[in-house]
């Protein structure tokens, strides 16, 4: 039986931006004191997640019960292996998320900034809280919240199309979850009496398999964070928001909170002996690989950038799914360090994709010619993410894809090996090209000369004459995605703490 | 004397002396008026809080008028279930009072406010008086009182659409008060007796019988038209829409959900549970029409473009969880709909209060004029999104604990397919409702072709607010009421064991517990 | 069955005489039928209740020796109640009416709605149609 | 016999009373319909409830209605603003209304048929409750008059609620009709 | 009609009896039928005759509005208190029996004569008010 420690740690990791929201809103009127305590928040946030992983390195689990609105309805935290993991990732790279958007938001004059740092906050609280939930009340609860909380940053813009992709947005995130998950969860509590999450599954035995199996199904289409098909469409409408936005929610906070419930959901609800009696799990799996391939080719005919970033996420969290639909100790594995992995990978690639954006206003990957020489540190990081994305050392996608193939060997699963190598070679596809106009494609200077004054005519930021001059984004973002593209090699590196963190938790479910 | 004992017919008598009072104090100086309303609405919540306390503690309570005791004099009979009424009922009012004085001010003509507060008071009287009774024919007298001070009250909205909105329920209301006195009529003659506690010992024999059978199928096509239970519910969209804001408020806060409980009463108390499960088939038929009504009010609500009716459409749909849980006659389905009449009330008293303020500030009242409020109205508009959030069913709001119980109650008693209309209609009041809150956040302010709309929409005599963006709140006397009910819709949201710990008595012994 | 109708029968004028207004509520264009049919309604209700306190042989439930048969008086109180409400409700209704003629120059139900339709469109044309109290 | 008359004479009014198109005339016949229907009360020895409704069935309601009239308009037009809808729906609803009507009326018909026969002395009705009302009224009340003493004293809480009626509905036309200030 | 002496004189007569007669069937209302109710009913009425006789504003100098604005209360106040003051003298809510008014019988008697005026005077005053406000002129 693990040892349990009572301590208030987690409710500060989840607090502290809270508090930070207040203090912000309080100095709306300096915005340097007001990016102060976002940074302090996030620092601290990070801090105090630390702090608790010794503990759960002991093989201990940290427990704080807040509040029991009703019989059934407890406010409770539990920080075990997997929570850990998933607040580390998120809280570090808002850490770095904070220094970029502070950049990307005075560079652009954004208006609303206070309205923007506020409920970035919020969301993160709120990722925090699913991470650490130990009930489905709780991980509900907290999944609204980040629903709700990341609405504006969507909207952020307010122009039309804003308005109408981020009705998009939460329609599909609130419709499904109230629809779905919400049904799922009252038969859950209606079949076991309890919502705990449990290390082998609640529903074991509790209803006949029928019932199993359309709870599971309501959940899988309940958390549409995941962005499995056809629930995906909000996700490349969500593209809209600001790139930090897209960068922390939809490559990192959001996607990976879908992806860390469902995971939560199979692993602690259902439990891997059930799931593999009812035989789902395969079902899910051939899902994803479905997930996997149109998403890639889907995203082969994007030339929007931030889009192809888009649905490369759309079939990389199916990875996730994929892997842990496995049910095998390296599936399990996989699965775990591809949250991380991905969140780095992609982090870098939109941080980059923003970068551009504020360097030069491009968006289209066809206007990308020879951008590699303009911006070489961009570009660098970026081509780091997407072999990170491609999976070939020494870039950490390496790991998750190789966890990903054993695993399938130990579940006899010989096609969804065959999926990966295909979905692999499809990363390829629509991610080299981009690498290669970068660096390779020479553009003629007359015309390159002219499209340039047209383009920065009216932001009168540089008038460059006929030379192509190094021309990087402000220090502040180039320095974090160069932060993003060094962790994503660290992780190549030095996986132990991460792996022996996934390695505990395939040691409590299986 | 100890006062204390008679709390139960000082509650209603108090209020309907000062009724009176309030009229002459009114001859005499107009600003009395409001000050005594508030005054004598607070007391009564304060005594139906001590009778609930004490109803707790030493359970049923039984006062008879004038000494004489059931079933020759008239009795009134507290337990859990009114007693829990009670609190709301008076609490609403008093808040709903405390925000009058200022809307009053605008939208009745000043010389008119005595007869409309004592009106008021006389409708806070009935309701309270509805709730306590225990005696059939009380209860006819008390419904009577109410509706015609509502009658009244509706009347005077400032359009003229109000009148013939009041006429119809005028209409539907005498219809539905006669049924009721039919229905009474027959009890009465085959047993002799008019006190419900009486009448709950003489029925069951009698079970069988045409007579009686006739008598339940009044009382409950009655009742149903009084808290307008699909498809009877065709008098509330204009009345709420036209009467004046404290009016629809407290109606639509407390008098639909004083009929809900008349329903209740007559379901479970004057008959017994086994009746309405075994005898007559009136569980299935209410379950069919709360269903639909669930539905059809979300969906009717999603195509308004009047604030007011948008939300007395949802109300109609809301009366539907409430019937909907009693007739699943299970403890968990039925607390849910008890507490329910609580967060109902809560929750449509703060959205109707701040259509009142919005009307104040600006006299818009459709919904498109609402654009970009969020800066002009910031509190209000705060109030309102708790409001509406509330009811989608968000958690940590009231609206999640009543959905909570009607869904668990639902799949205790092996009814599958109540989970999918529960959380469809969450979903309409989600797409209602965000449509809105939407607007109010993320919309520039109203154009000046809207503001022409908004003017003209309201009065020509006190339209000092130009729409425009810059902050305008309504004025504090408005504002704190609306934002204590908010509030009240987050905080029983969390702290539900307080009410719940009622209800949950309240189920139990309706459903023939002790 | 005979005695059925010899004892129900006038029951069964009631009935006729309640749902005679009934109709005329629910049916009639006219406000002022609509009263008057809402008053024939209550006072056939109330009839039916005065029947059923009668007693064969009863006489009137005043006290003047305790030998005879009274009839019984609990009907007739509640029916007074029942007028003195059905008299309170006309009056409103009555007032509602006067204001409504005043407001719209007629008392068809149709006409009005047909008034509140027209009214509703220019609403939404926009322009002015506005009323002071 | 001459009870089934007056019956009949009473739903001659009512029809009669429905059916006019003149709006006074109708007033008038209900009046007498209210004065039957006092007449008919006094054969069933409701000497008060008689007395009530001549004063105020026949004699208030009546003056009322008139004075509303002489406010308004005497001939029930058939909405000739528009003729042909309102034609139309007219006939719908009504034979609607006749359905529900004539259900309503069937389902009471079918309550009256186990219903204790009319004037019957074992009616449960009499032996309940009653038997004291009719047995104390002098040494409880100090009255004779059972109805004053039911009315006033046994169930004395029903009539202050009635009384309040009335009250309620004189302040509600007072808010309705009282013009502005009033020299 | 003001002008038309006979039915002026009639009127003249009648009224003052009308008036009497409504006390009577108010004090009669213990002993045979009538009571407060009908007896206000009789009273309004009287004043209603004198309207269609002398036109409103004549009525309305005998029956002034404050008045019977007043009345219209105070009626129910009367009916209210007297339950009110039974509570005082340690009764349930009218309780007449409890009132110093000697023994039971007597002290009922007289509580249930208070209400009654309590009710014809209410009754009495809102018939007449209805009925003025209701008798405006077809101008508004």
């Amino acid at each position: 039986m693990v040892e349990i420690v009572h301590s208030a740690a987690p409710l500060c990791a989840i607090g502290v931006s809270l508090v930070a929201v207040i203090l912000m809103v309080i100095s709306k009127g300096y915005p340097n004191l007001r990016e102060f305590w976002t940074i302090g928040a996030s620092i601290l946030k990070f801090s105090i997640v630390v702090s608790m992983l010794p503990t759960i390195l002991d093989g201990k689990v940290i427990e704080y019960s807040l509040y029991s609105i009703l019989p059934g309805l407890d406010i409770k935290f539990r920080v075990d292996p997997m929570g850990i993991f998933f607040a580390l990732t998120a809280s570090f790279l808002w850490i770095i998320t904070s220094f970029y958007s502070i950049g990307y938001m005075r560079a652009l004059k954004e208006h609303a900034q206070t309205r923007y740092f506020s409920f970035f906050a919020i969301a993160l609280s709120a990722t925090m809280g699913v991470a650490f939930s130990a009930n489905l009340f709780t991980t509900f609860l907290f999944y609204e919240l980040i629903t709700l909380s990341t609405f504006p940053l969507v909207a952020h813009t307010e122009t039309p199309e804003a308005i109408k992709s981020s009705r998009r947005y939460i329609a599909y995130l609130l419709g499904t979850s109230i629809a779905f998950q919400l049904s799922a969860i009252f038969l859950t509590y209606n079949a076991t009496g309890t919502l705990e999450f449990s290390n082998h599954g609640i529903l074991a035995g509790k209803a006949p398999d029928m019932l199993l199996i359309i709870i599971f199904i309501l959940f899988m289409a309940g958390i549409t964070k995941a962005a499995m098909m056809p629930f995906h469409s909000w996700l490349p409408a969500a593209m809209v928001a600001p790139t930090p936005v897209s960068a922390l929610l939809h490559a990192v906070a959001v996607v990976k909170t879908g992806v860390f419930v469902l995971l939560k959901v199979i692993l602690f609800v259902f439990g891997v002996d059930l799931l593999s009696k009812l035989g789902v799990g395969t079902a899910l799996a051939y899902f994803a690989s479905f997930t996997i391939i149109v998403a890639s080719f889907i995203a082969l005919r994007q030339d929007n950038l931030k889009l192809r970033l888009a649905y490369s996420t759309i079939s990389q969290l199916s990875y996730v799914v994929l892997a842990v639909a496995l049910l095998t100790p390296g599936g399990i594995t996989a699965s775990i360090m591809h949250i991380i992995i991905h969140a780095f990978g992609k982090i870098t690639l939109f941080f980059a994709a923003g970068a551009i954006y504020v360097a030069t206003r491009k968006t289209n990957i066809s206007e990308l010619n020879g951008i590699g020489k303009q911006m070489p540190l961009t570009m660098a990081a970026f081509t780091i993410g997407v072999l990170s994305m491609i999976g070939v050392p020494p870039a950490a996608g390496f790991i998750s894809k190789w966890y990903m193939i054993s695993g399938s060997i130990e579940a006899r699963q010989i096609p969804f090996i065959i999926v990966i190598a295909a979905s692999t070679i499809l990363n390829a596809c629509y991610f080299l090209p981009i690498v290669y106009t970068a660096y390779f494609k020479r553009h003629d200077n007359e015309i390159y000369n002219e499209e340039w004054r047209m383009l920065n005519k009216g932001y009168g930021m540089i008038n460059l004459n006929s030379e192509v001059r190094i021309k990087e984004a402000p220090p502040l973002m180039v320095v974090s995605l160069i932060l993003t593209a060094i962790g994503t090699l660290v992780l190549f590196f030095w996986p132990s703490l991460f792996l022996e963190l996934a390695r505990m938790v395939v040691g409590v479910v299986i | 004397m100890n006062i204390a004992e008679h709390f139960p017919a000082l509650v209603i008598v108090i209020p309907l002396l000062f009724a009176l009072i309030t009229w002459l104090a009114g001859l005499i100086n107009r600003a009395f008026c409001w000050v005594i309303a508030l005054t004598i609405t607070f007391l009564c919540f304060l005594m139906s809080f001590s009778i609930l306390n004490t109803v707790m503690h030493t359970g049923r309570i039984s006062y008879h008028m004038g000494a004489w005791e059931p079933p020759w004099g008239i009795e009134y009979a507290i337990d859990y279930l009114n007693g829990f009424v009670l609190v709301v009922v008076s609490f609403i009012a008093f808040i709903v009072t405390l925000y009058s004085r200022k809307s009053v001010g605008l939208e009745i003509d000043e010389e008119k406010s005595p007869a409309f507060y004592s009106l008021y008071m006389l409708l806070f009287t009935g309701l309270m008086g509805m709730t306590i009774t225990g005696d059939i024919f009380n209860l006819y007298v008390f419904i009577e009182i109410t509706s015609l001070s509502g009658y009244a009250l509706i009347a005077i909205g400032r359009r003229r659409n109000s009148l013939m909105a009041s006429f119809n329920y005028l209409i539907l209301g005498t219809i539905a008060a006669t049924f009721i006195l039919i229905g009474i009529g027959y009890l009465y003659m085959v047993t002799g007796s008019l006190n419900m506690a009486d009448l709950r010992e003489k029925l069951p024999p009698l079970y069988h019988s045409r007579v009686v059978l006739t008598a339940f199928g009044f009382f409950t096509v009655g009742l149903s038209l009084k808290l307008a239970l699909f498809p009877l519910h065709i008098w509330l969209p204009n009345a709420y829409t036209y009467a004046p804001s404290v009016v629809s408020a407290i109606m639509a806060a407390t008098s639909t959900k004083v009929g809900a409980y008349a329903m209740l009463r007559i379901l479970f108390t004057v008959f017994k549970v086994e009746f309405d499960l075994n005898v007559v088939p009136v569980t299935k038929i209410l379950l069919v029409l709360s269903c639909i009504a669930i539905i059809a009010g979300s969906i009717l609500a999603i195509s308004q473009t009047n604030i007011k009716r948008m939300l007395a459409y949802s109300s109609v749909g809301q009366i539907g969880y409430i019937v909907l849980g009693t007739t699943m006659a299970n403890q968990t389905a039925m607390t849910g709909s008890i507490i329910h009449i609580l967060n109902h009330a809560l929750m449509k008293g703060t959205l109707f209060l701040v259509a009142g303020c919005v009307v104040y500030k600006t006299g818009i009242e459709d919904i498109s004029g609402l654009k970009g409020m969020g800066q002009k109205m910031p509190f209000s508009m705060a109030a309102f999104t708790v409001g509406a959030l509330s009811m989608v069913g968000v958690p940590l709001t009231v609206g999640f604990i009543s959905k909570w119980y009607l869904a668990t109650g639902a799949l205790k008693a092996g009814m599958w397919f109540i989970l999918p209309i529960i959380l469809i209609s969450s979903l309409l009041s989600a797409i209602y409702f965000w449509r809105i809150i939407e607007g109010i956040y993320f919309a520039p302010a109203v154009s000046s072709q809207h503001s022409e709309v908004s003017t003209y929409r309201s009065l020509d005599h006190h339209n000092p607010h130009p729409v425009s963006r810059s902050r305008d709140d309504a004025p504090p006397g408005m504002l704190i009421p609306t934002l204590i009910l908010a509030g009240l819709c987050i905080f029983f949201g969390i702290a539900a064991y307080i009410p719940v710990s009622v209800a949950e008595k309240a189920a139990n012994m309706l459903l023939g517990g002790t | 069955m005979i005695e059925i109708i010899i004892g129900k029968y006038n029951y069964w004028i009631y009935i006729t005489l309640m749902m005679i207004g009934f109709y005329a509520m629910i049916a009639k264009g006219n406000l002022i039928k609509k009263i008057i049919g809402m008053n024939i309604f209550q006072t056939a209700v109330i009839l039916f209740y005065i029947s059923t306190g009668k007693v064969w042989g009863g006489t009137a439930p005043i006290l003047w020796d305790k030998a005879v048969i009274y009839d019984n008086p609990i009907p007739h109180v509640l029916m007074l109640t029942a007028i003195v409400v059905s008299v309170g409700t006309t009056a409103v209704a009555i007032a509602i009416v006067i204001r409504i003629y005043k407001e719209y120059g007629t008392m068809e139900e149709d006409a009005i709605l047909e008034i509140e339709r027209k009214q509703a469109e220019e609403l939404r044309k926009g322009n002015t149609g506005q009323r002071e109290i | 016999m001459i009870d089934f008359i007056l019956l009949f004479f009473l739903v001659i009014c009512a029809i009669a009373a429905i059916r006019m198109k003149d709006l006074l005339s109708t007033v008038i016949i209900l009046g007498a319909y209210s004065l039957i229907m006092a007449v008919v009360w006094t054969r069933m020895n409701a000497v008060d409830v008689a007395f009530t409704e001549a004063s105020v069935g026949a004699g208030i309601t009546t003056v009322l209605l008139i004075a509303a009239l002489s406010r308004t308009q005497r001939g029930e037009e058939n909405g000739q603003r528009s003729q042909v809808r309102v034609q139309g729906s007219l006939n719908a609803h009504s034979i609607i209304s006749l359905i529900v009507v004539f259900v309503t009326g069937a389902v009471l018909v079918y309550g009256t048929l186990d219903m204790p026969d009319y004037g019957d002395p074992n009616a449960p009705s009499h032996h309940h409750v009653a038997p004291r009302y009719i047995k104390e009224p002098l040494e409880e009340s100090g009255v004779i008059n059972m109805v004053t003493a039911l009315l006033a004293n046994y169930r004395g809480y029903d009539t202050l609620g009635e009384t309040t009626v009335i009250f309620t509905s004189g302040i509600s036309v007072i808010l309705l009709l009282r013009r502005k200030i009033q020299q | 009609m003001k002008d038309d002496i006979i039915i002026r004189v009639i009127s003249n007569l009648l009224i003052p009896f009308i008036q009497l007669y409504a006390l009577y069937v108010l004090a009669h209302g213990d002993l045979g039928p009538g009571g407060g109710f009908q007896g206000g009913v009789i009273f309004a009425s009287s004043i209603i005759l004198y309207v269609l006789v002398y036109g409103i504003d004549e009525g309305r100098k005998r029956a002034h509005q404050k008045i019977t604005d007043v009345l219209n209360s105070v009626g129910v106040m009367i009916y209210g208190g007297i339950g009110v003051v039974c509570l005082f003298f340690g009764g349930y809510y009218l309780q007449y029996g409890k009132l110093p008014l000697g023994d039971l019988k007597h002290a009922s008697h007289l509580g249930i004569y208070g209400i009654e005026i309590g009710v014809e005077v209410t009754v009495a005053a809102v018939m007449i008010t209805i009925f003025f406000e209701m008798a405006g002129r077809k101008s508004d």
